[in-house]
């Protein structure tokens, strides 16, 4: 059974002036174990199928499901983690309490909890800085503990919302090795967005290369590289030919129109 | 089964059949006396069919209209029997049904905000109405503390000439100038703290510390002080409006980004051209802000004032004498109008920040 | 004991000083009665109170007990102690008024919420327009102390002998400098304090019965207060929650408030009351001759 | 110090000025007195000392109004009626009252508005119309009205506050119950989170700088909402009531003090809740 | 005479838990026609720096001059134009009155207004939109406004700070070429900030990589690229040597320490 399944599927915001195909046509299954990634230029609607998986839009038209059920019966059955695009974490409780969060709402008992808040937060390497609120934390903390909090509760499939976006260039190389890790050790399937071309191709076994209006599918990549990936994988003839695959992939759904920027 | 009502409309709908059924088998024995009432019941406890058919919002409403009219034309001259409050109440669940259906289809987009979104409000203000006219019948509630609306609306439409005369006086004489001298005032007073960080220092406490004073106890003194005409509200509008109007602008000078003002500073622009481009327009919704708080509390002030003794004119003294006078009715009547002109006062600067402030994120609505 | 609430016209003052006494003193007490006093205000109306349910027996002025009558609030009066008038309209010397005739042109300070009656029924028997029309005078809503006098903002003010009238006095004014309008002397006057309830309740004989022993006791207080005026005003002071009634200011209220009060008889002046109600009547304040707008029940059974 | 010298300065100023309208305003009467009096070409010190010093000022001077505000609370006992002491706590416990009342209704109000499409189209209105209805004309009303109903005293006054000082706080608190940024709702509907859970864990806590803010706000207007309850209310006493007092006997000193000791009282009560909000704020990891 | 010159410059931050070294020792001269990038991992001072440049931060320590004069006079002599990270445009204004601000405020004819305005509207392809308001354009509209809105008054030295931040990898490619060939036909000085290893070797003359706490200068890059450089340029070995060599400067600046993230 697949973890995610799309066929033709369609997302249309109505607005005021004329509707959005903000996703057109979408067919894509997503394997136990899979790491895809998608990339796109702005408004090509990768958030948009990130959502529609976790059940917070509902596609228009054609058909999705996630672990075999509707989206809304996986999220019900809280079968994924989201980790948004910010960090999102709540400024009013302290890292530990924010990773807990998902705990207190899905009835964990307290020495649940605090099993749980000990082993992720060593997961992500922020081990004594859980009394810690999060403005005292840098970008890159804020977001491993927003990770943190998706990882906390046992749930198979992680969906990332372009995580290290904010990060510089250094921090999100260390960030990335240390989710392959992760999902190397955890066997997680993880769904992520990114808009860097290098990014996606160091971490995925998939590649889902979108275009905007009308928001769709273009490419889908698999990727030849082993899944155990030093950082110098990067400078491989194979990683570049990935690469340029995946440039032209953009580039082809890159019009040069106002609109796109 | 389709749902074409959430569960609290489902309660609302069956409290309203509820208070049907019951009310018409109490008004059995007396069916003749109040036939209107008795139908209004038998067609409730019948819009029970809405469990196997679908009913339209636009019936529960025309039912709380029927009910309505029914419940006034047939209110006995002395108490009201039990059944007429069964009546009552259900009036109100048809109508509350009627309001949360017509928002729930504004939400679905079924139906057009422009329109049903002001019927809506419009309702519950008639609803509030209806209520208040049938509580101060029916329970007999002393006309000299609470008249029914009725007699509050017979009063307006036949003293039209002192009202409309007590209103220019408060409104137009003393309303209208304090306010525009008190958020002037205000307006002129914060830009000219602004510039000099010592006297912001100095005056801000004190302008905090006097906004939360007590304003309308100065309305003796400003009466002593600049007499009994129009000049002495004037003076108490103008004393309440102004340090709202200082507090908020001070604030709302501060509110231009760091980025926003390093851009002027790297046009090395100067203090008046950074003032007029930049802060000014940015402190835009909080200026509009103390203009909307002080459209409401002006024409308090005003007629406040009017208690510490007026030329024998005005809704004050108008509302002080009819106490005196027991001419309660003509008291709620000033005070209809006191509501409107603050209510259409607010609205217009409410419109008027609409078009000034249209960039600001809470105007536009969000994205961005 | 008979519980019943009093709700006074005005402030907690020696204007009431009967009352204040007979319950100090334990006057209802030995009446068995069981009496709340409750003070007014310039916003509180006591025909509302009553007409609400919120007091038993009102003081009010007649002109304006007649007209709440006429108003659908159906008082009666059901004792009158104060038997003229205190009220004057005082004018410094220098505005050049001396007498009524000349009036015509000067602003006029006149306390409204019930107090207006007389005033208007003196101008209108002597035919001067209060509209704000050519050849009449201003009327201006007076606050209720002598500072528009004071500050010139009205040529003459209204005042109570046993109030105002002392406060001019204290800041230098007198009959030397003023020109004084006394409605009494001039024929004027329309009854004051009186004491009124609602018409219903005198169906009820226990009720009247109650109604008796309460004027029979505070009239004994008005007896004992006017013997005792020292006294009379401490209790007052006493028994000012606000804290703002002074003991001199009340002493002289006292004073002036005993040549109106009457404390051996509670009676209504039949001659005063037709000449309230033909004076009202007039200017059409109210619309018909009252009816059963007084009792001699409560008093014919004190004698 | 750097924070309290310009304070200082401006009130010295404003001080100075309030002297010199002291005299600029009790002059005409001051003349009318001296010339009564027969006296004649008082010098101008002199002159002074007298407009600051007149029993019933128009404009009394500062000293005299601190002076009042001294003997009227030092200098006499808490239980005195004429200790403005015992006035101001009477002001306050209605304040008090009204204002618990007020945000109760406020927070409630906001609660069923942003929960409910309803309410808020039908309430938001007439809330902000419910308050250009001049509270001092509904207030004997309302006095009488419950008085008929056996309620006096300290309850009457507390609704008027409360009518006051409910606006700013269901304004506010809609705002901050609404300001949870959409990916953090959309965080809680990943868990399936329950309404009540997402009330709880995530629109209350964002909502507290708009409770505080809004309880300074309104606890001010409780204040002015119990003083002018008090001027339809004479009876129990309080600070309206000594406002009131003061302007019949016109005893303009007494006016003044009283004013200040509710000005006072303002910045007292508007402070306590400041502080409040700093304990919860700290409470929940605020920046320091 | 260089455009900017810094001797021994230190600017340092006093907050309440002890001074914050923002600029220490730093020693960098800029000629006339220079695209110089500054890079380096957050909190490193670059924005600090191109601030100090600008006269919007005093510095506490060493001497600065701009234009042979101090930063002051440059400022007051509009030496500079500068965009910020974010596009700062003032939402009450439209596109065209954005871009006019600078020349009101210096006092240009009406009709010179006009023309600039639709000049630089044009340089930066937003022909069309002149009436829009910010909030109704995309990101990467309302940055190339900014740029426009920098441009439209004649200084000949443009500061950038992570102008291209928050812009996709093709549009970002997009207006990095654009930006060249404005660099080229123009003869301006530009100083960019950026965090993409990529893009600060395809810009500039000179790449300054600098390192934080305290923040310094560490290594200062002379690109051996041609000025003529097509978008592939990147794939070539001499690109991809200075880019390494970049990288590694980043790297011996990055601490692995919590606090770098
Ligand atoms: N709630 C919404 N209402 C209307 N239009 C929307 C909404 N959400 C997204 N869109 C539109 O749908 C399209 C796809 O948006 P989406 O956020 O999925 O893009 P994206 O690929 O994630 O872009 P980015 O890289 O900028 O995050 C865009 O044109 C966007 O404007
Ligand atoms: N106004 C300020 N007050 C105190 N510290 C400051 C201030 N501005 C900057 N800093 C500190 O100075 C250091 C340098 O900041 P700067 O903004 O120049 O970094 P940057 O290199 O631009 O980083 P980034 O890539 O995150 O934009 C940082 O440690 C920052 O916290
Ligand atoms: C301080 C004070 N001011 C005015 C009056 C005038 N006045 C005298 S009697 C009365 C009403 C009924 O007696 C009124 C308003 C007063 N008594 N006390
Ligand atoms: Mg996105
Ligand atoms: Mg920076």
């Amino acid at each position: 059974m697949s973890v995610v399944s799309a066929q033709n599927l369609g997302l249309t915001f109505p607005t005021g002036d004329g509707d959005i195909v903000a996703l057109s046509d979408v067919n894509l299954t997503i394997e136990k174990g899979d790491f895809v990634s998608f990339i796109g230029p702005s408004g090509c609607g990768k958030t948009t199928f990130l959502r529609a998986i976790a059940d917070l839009e509902k596609p228009t038209s054609g058909t999705l499901t996630v672990n075999g059920m509707s989206a809304e019966a996986a999220r019900k059955a809280r079968a994924y983690g989201y980790v948004f695009q910010a960090a999102a974490l709540y400024p009013w409780r302290t890292i530990e309490k924010n990773v807990a969060l998902p705990l207190e709402i899905m009835g964990y008992s307290a020495s649940e909890q605090a099993e749980r808040i000990r082993s992720t937060m060593e997961l992500v390497n922020l081990a004594g800085f859980e009394k810690k609120y999060p403005w005292q934390l840098s970008g890159g903390m804020q977001q491993r503990a927003s990770i943190a909090r998706a990882l906390a509760f046992d749930a198979d499939l992680l969906l990332m919302d372009e995580p290290f976006g904010a990060l510089d260039e250094i921090v999100r190389d260390h960030l990335n090795s240390e989710l392959l890790k992760l999902w190397d050790r955890t066997q997680k399937t993880i769904c992520f967005v990114t808009h860097s071309i290098p990014e996606a191709v160091y971490l995925s076994t998939k590649i889902v290369v979108m275009s905007p209006r009308p928001g769709r599918v273009t490419d889908v990549i698999e990727s030849t590289l082993p899944r155990e990936r030093p950082l110098d994988i990067r400078e491989t003839p194979e990683f570049l030919e990935i690469a340029a695959r995946v440039r032209d992939g953009l580039r082809a759904g890159h019009s040069y129109d106002e609109g796109a920027v | 089964m389709r749902r074409d009502l959430s569960y609290f409309q489902l309660y609302l709908a069956l409290i309203a059949s509820g208070c049907g059924l019951a009310g018409f088998a109490m008004s059995l024995p007396t069916l003749g006396t109040a036939p209107l009432v008795a139908t209004f019941f038998a067609l409730a406890a019948l819009s029970l069919v809405r469990l196997v058919m679908p009913l339209s919002a636009w019936l529960d409403g025309a039912m709380a209209v029927f009910g309505a009219v029914a419940l006034i034309a047939s209110l006995p001259a002395g108490t009201m029997p039990i059944h007429h409050w069964l009546a009552l109440f259900a009036a109100w669940a048809f109508a509350w049904l009627f309001v949360e259906r017509l928002s729930a289809a504004i939400r679905a987009g079924r139906l057009p905000e422009t329109g049903t979104g002001v019927l809506i409000p419009v309702v519950f203000g008639l609803a509030l109405l209806v209520v208040w006219e049938v509580v101060t019948r029916g329970a007999n509630v002393p006309p000299v503390l609470l008249p029914p609306p009725s007699a509050i609306g017979a009063r307006l439409a036949a003293e039209t000439g002192i009202l409309w005369a007590d209103f220019v006086q408060t409104f137009i004489k003393s309303v209208i100038p304090g306010y525009i001298i008190g958020c002037l005032a205000g307006l002129v007073v914060a830009i000219a703290v602004d510039r000099s960080p010592f006297l912001k220092a100095g005056v801000m406490p004190i302008g905090n510390f006097m906004s939360a004073l007590p304003i309308i106890g100065i309305a003796p003194i400003m009466v002593m002080w600049f007499g009994f005409d129009w000049q002495s509200k004037a003076a108490v509008v103008v004393a309440m409006t102004f340090f709202p109007m200082l507090v908020n602008t001070v604030a709302g000078l501060n509110a231009a980004s760091a980025m926003e003002r390093d851009l002027m500073t790297t046009y090395a622009a100067s203090y008046w051209q950074t003032l007029m481009k930049l802060r000014l327009p940015a402190a835009g919704p909080f200026i509009f802000n103390a203009l909307k708080i002080n459209s409401t509390l002006a024409l308090i002030g005003a007629i406040v004032a009017e208690f510490f003794g007026t030329p024998v004119v005005g809704m004050g003294f108008r509302i002080s004498t009819g106490v005196g006078r027991l001419a309660i009715d003509l008291v709620w009547a000033e005070i209809a109008v006191a509501a409107v002109a603050g209510s259409a006062f607010y609205g217009v600067i409410a419109l008027i920040e609409r078009g000034v402030t249209f960039w600001h994120p809470s105007v536009r609505g969000g994205r961005t | 004991a008979d519980a019943l609430t009093l709700q006074l016209k005005w402030v907690t003052q020696a204007q009431f000083a009967g009352y204040l006494v007979a319950e100090a003193k334990g006057f209802y007490d030995e009446e068995n009665l069981d009496i709340t006093i409750l003070p007014g205000g310039p916003n509180i109306a006591p025909e509302q109170v009553i007409a609400g349910g919120g007091a038993d027996i009102i003081v009010t002025w007649m002109a304006a007990g007649l007209s709440a009558r006429d108003n659908g609030v159906p008082l009666v009066n059901i004792a009158q102690p104060f038997k003229r008038s205190g009220l004057m309209m005082i004018c410094p010397t220098e505005t050049g008024i001396t007498s009524e005739a000349d009036f015509p042109g000067h602003t006029l300070g006149v306390w409204f919420f019930g107090n207006e009656y007389p005033f208007f029924a003196w101008m209108n028997k002597i035919g001067l327009a209060t509209d704000g029309s050519e050849g009449g005078v201003t009327v201006l809503q007076q606050s209720f102390d002598i500072q528009p006098m004071i500050q010139g903002q009205a040529d003459c003010i209204s005042v109570m002998t046993y109030n105002e009238y002392g406060q001019a006095l204290d800041a230098g004014y007198g009959p030397d400098n003023l020109t004084i309008f006394n409605y009494t002397e001039m024929g004027n006057d329309l009854l004051e304090d009186g004491l009124y309830v609602m018409e219903d309740t005198l169906d009820d004989p226990a009720k009247v019965d109650a109604y008796t022993r309460f004027v029979r006791a505070s009239m004994k207080g008005w007896a004992y207060a006017l013997e005792n005026p020292d006294e009379a005003a401490e209790i007052v002071v006493e028994m000012d929650d606000t804290g703002a009634a002074e003991f001199d200011h009340q002493r002289y209220m006292v004073e002036e408030v005993s040549k109106l009060v009457d404390a051996d008889d509670a009676a209504l002046d039949m001659a005063t009351y037709d000449r309230t109600a033909k004076a009202l009547l007039d200017q059409s304040i109210i619309k018909a001759e009252p009816e059963g707008a007084y009792t001699t029940v409560v008093t014919d059974a004190l004698k | 110090m750097n924070r309290v010298f310009p304070v200082l300065t401006v009130l010295l100023a404003i001080v100075l000025f309030w002297y010199v309208m002291a005299v600029h305003m009790n002059a005409p009467w001051q003349n009318q007195l001296n010339g009564r009096a027969g006296l004649e070409n008082v010098p101008f010190t002199e002159f002074a000392q007298q407009t600051w010093s007149q029993d019933k000022p128009v404009l009394p001077a500062p000293h005299q109004v601190v002076g009042e505000i001294w003997n009227a609370t030092v200098a006499l006992e808490l239980t005195s009626r004429r200790s403005l002491a015992y006035h101001a706590w009477i002001t306050l416990s209605a304040t008090l009252l009204g204002f618990a009342l007020g945000t109760g209704l406020g927070v409630g109000l906001a609660v069923a508005i942003i929960h409910n499409d309803a309410s808020d189209r039908s309430l938001m209105p007439w809330i902000i119309a419910s308050q250009t209805i001049p509270i001092l004309a509904v207030a004997p009303m309302v006095v009488v009205g419950l008085g008929a109903v056996g309620l006096t005293g300290l309850v009457p006054k507390s609704l008027i506050s409360m009518y006051l000082s409910f606006f700013p706080v269901v304004v506010g608190m809609v705002k901050g119950l609404r300001s949870p940024e959409n990916i953090q709702l959309d965080l809680m509907r990943t868990y399936d989170a329950n309404p009540w859970q997402v009330f709880w864990k995530l629109r209350w806590p964002a909502s507290m700088p708009f409770l505080f803010a809004s309880m300074k706000v309104g606890i001010a207007i409780s204040l002015i909402g119990a003083v002018v309850a008090e001027l339809s209310n004479a009876s129990g006493g309080g600070l309206g009531v000594r406002l009131l007092t003061g302007s019949y006997n016109g005893q303009t000193i007494q006016i003044w003090a009283a004013l200040f000791i509710a000005a006072g009282l303002a910045a007292v009560l508007v402070a306590v809740v400041g502080s409040a909000e700093r304990v919860v704020n700290r409470r929940m990891g605020a920046r320091a």
